[in-house]
């Protein structure tokens, strides 16, 4: 069967992947952030991971306004990074993992999650910078990747609730998948930002804090919090955290906090990281 | 009805819900075209011929990305995802952009999120900033 | 507020649409088949509704194995009917309600359903025949319709259950709508048919008289009944029928059947209508 | 895993399940590029430098297009709602394709169906068929 024996939370700042790709990493405003990433690859690479269940949206990149899926599921043998504007990132292809995909895909969709099923799409930086602050620049991804894209750029996007429900029917799939693979989930987005409008920049270093705290200690708190929480609080972009409830929601009630890092700014964001180890 | 007066009250925030959605559809999706070279590269040796192949923007849709004003864009139902590809062919980062809709230069803007960004306390409602 | 006064239950059959687009409605074949349809035309042309929710499914027209949303909903001011391969139906173009459809669409995330936001798509048969079955060959519809699309064709479907919960979803929505409208809902497809394979043509007359029945009688039942159920019995198409229990779902408890048809064969398919008006 | 064996008992019936999604994947998309009236009017001027154009089509589902092998485009992941673009672009209807499918012709199909169907007594599963 199939374990999901952790979950990470990361933010997917674009300018992070466009530090690596142009190897400013090392410069004085990405070293700190970059630094703070290390002790997560070493845990990473320790982990091994069979799979990666990345939790990420779509910056209107796969998707457009055209079809707006709530929650879409990459069943895919790969998947291309995408061109944002300025050509695609020099990153590797994603490849996926179409066998455990399906499965969940199924499983979901009888367990009354009302899935979109995705047999080709490109992947954008939400999807790649997370795997660029996890693996750095190898030649190939150390593991394949079953995208899932939660909608939060169209107003409404899924609710905290659903969020963590949706994580817990994943869990329930992969653990009826009848094959041993060691699966960790990826939760990623925010923290604190805004984008655009005159407000743009705003950073809520409290709200961010104590929600990376409250995935241990209170996540109720967290799978209540409404919409306009994290928009007034966090910044319009913020809304984004939402997504990590999902990968919060993977994991059971006995869950231990192995590493967490916070470093404001990352461009526009407060980036944050945490890796929650699976007890049970 | 869904009630999302809430979110007006959030200063220089504009929520991308249905309405802005409808209002800045062609926009967004002309942005959207910019994701592939070929209408790059058209939409740079002449921009108001590409953008007479989007003939529902309105006139303000076009004047403002003619002009790149960029949070003109967000009033007319731009939304950032979708501009920033317009930013992109520009060579422009989100830095810039979000400078440039909150009126600071974009040494100015960087400035101020390396110091720890703009201040939540002062923004989170029309009436508390008023 | 809206109000959804009556569901009707129908058949989608193609050929019942190339029947009327030829003009062969007076034939053998087919006068029957439509002489069972005139009743149910001057019940709706009495009912006079302000908007039609139509749910029904795509045939690989709108939406391709590219991207398969369970639940898609239509926000678009029109939709065009679609080339099937035959060129497109000479119907009228079907004008859409974006201001209820939006409402929905909202509603029906926030209450935990994982729709699919469309702007912009054309309807096959599978929307456009229910049409002219309920109104002829009007030179326009006479009322907008809300399109909602639902997987069908890629195993697995949403489960009974899930179809029966979103038409209760569906009807909370057009509740809470706060304009004064008069609601029909359509649930579109089957009844027993299969299209393909060496089992084609099968037909299920029991079946389908009691899932006919069981709509006002014994809704549990039907909620319950499993997809293998409907394409053991019914034959492998037959499994549409699930699209009428979020009809159902969308009534109350208190129901009227008025009136109710049966005809075997349209082409490859029993041909099934019912209505169905809400009391409470 | 989820289970769907039982839906193999069923006797000439094919469920679209993710297998045969991925191995018609091709094949599916093939006939869904035959919406387009140019398209159908490129295929049949030359249908073979047309399915060209889908490379990743085996020679098996080339052929089976290629013979109007309708049950052998079942067999190798077609799905009807696919094939019967391929269908409607040589003019034939479901019926036809139908009775193809089932080995008759389309009269004795036609006469099966006016006569109310084939029956679903013996039709429910292959250890009762057989
Ligand atoms: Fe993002
Ligand atoms: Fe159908």
């Amino acid at each position: 069967m199939g374990r999901i024996v952790a979950g990470v939370g990361t933010s997917h700042v674009p300018a992070i992947g466009v530090a690596v790709d142009l190897g400013k990493t090392q410069e004085p405003y990405w070293k700190p952030l970059f630094d703070g990433y290390e002790p997560a690859r070493e845990w990473l690479s320790k982990v091994e991971p069979d799979v990666v269940i990345l939790v990420y949206n779509d910056h209107g990149t796969a998707f457009s306004l055209e079809v707006i899926p709530t929650f879409a599921i990459g069943v895919a043998r790969e998947f291309p990074p995408a061109d944002e504007g300025w050509g695609p990132r020099p990153v590797p292809i994603v490849k996926g993992h179409p066998e455990l995909a399906w499965h969940m895909a199924e499983s979901l969709i009888l367990d009354e999650f009302d899935i979109t099923i995705v047999n080709e799409m490109s992947v954008d930086h939400g999807l790649t910078v997370p795997l660029s602050i996890a693996c750095g620049e190898p030649k190939e991804w150390p593991f394949p990747v079953i995208p899932l894209a939660v909608n939060v750029v169209q107003y409404p996007p899924p609710t905290g609730r659903r969020c963590f429900d949706l994580g817990r029917s994943i869990r329930k799939a992969v653990d009826a998948y009848d094959e041993d693979l060691k699966v960790v989930i990826f939760g990623t987005g925010g923290m604190s930002h805004q984008l655009h409008g005159e407000r743009a920049g705003v950073i809520n270093k409290d709200f961010d804090q104590r929600f990376l705290n409250d995935l241990t200690q209170d996540p109720q708190r967290l799978v209540e919090l409404p919409h306009i929480e994290y928009v007034r609080e966090a910044g319009a972009e913020g809304i984004e955290m939402v997504m990590w409830l999902i990968m919060r929601g993977a994991l059971g009630d006995d869950i231990t906090e192995v590493y967490q890092n916070y470093h404001v700014p990352a461009s526009n964001t407060a980036a944050g990281l945490i890796i929650l180890e699976n007890n049970s | 009805m869904t009630d999302t007066s809430g979110f007006d009250d959030i200063p220089g925030t504009y929520l991308f819900n249905k309405d802005r959605c409808h209002e800045g559809y062609h926009l967004n999706m002309f942005c959207m075209s910019l994701m592939k070279a070929e209408n790059r590269e058209a939409f740079r040796s002449d921009e108001a011929a590409y953008l007479d192949q989007f003939p529902l923007l309105t006139l303000e849709q076009r004047r403002c990305v003619l002009e790149r004003d960029w949070l003109g864009m967000i009033h007319v139902g731009g939304n950032i995802y979708y501009t920033s590809k317009l930013g992109a062919t520009d060579g422009l980062s989100f830095q810039y952009l979000a400078g440039a809709m909150s009126g600071m230069t974009q040494e100015e803007y960087r400035e101020m999120m390396i110091a720890g960004g703009r201040p939540i306390d002062g923004n989170r409602s029309k009436s508390e900033k008023g």
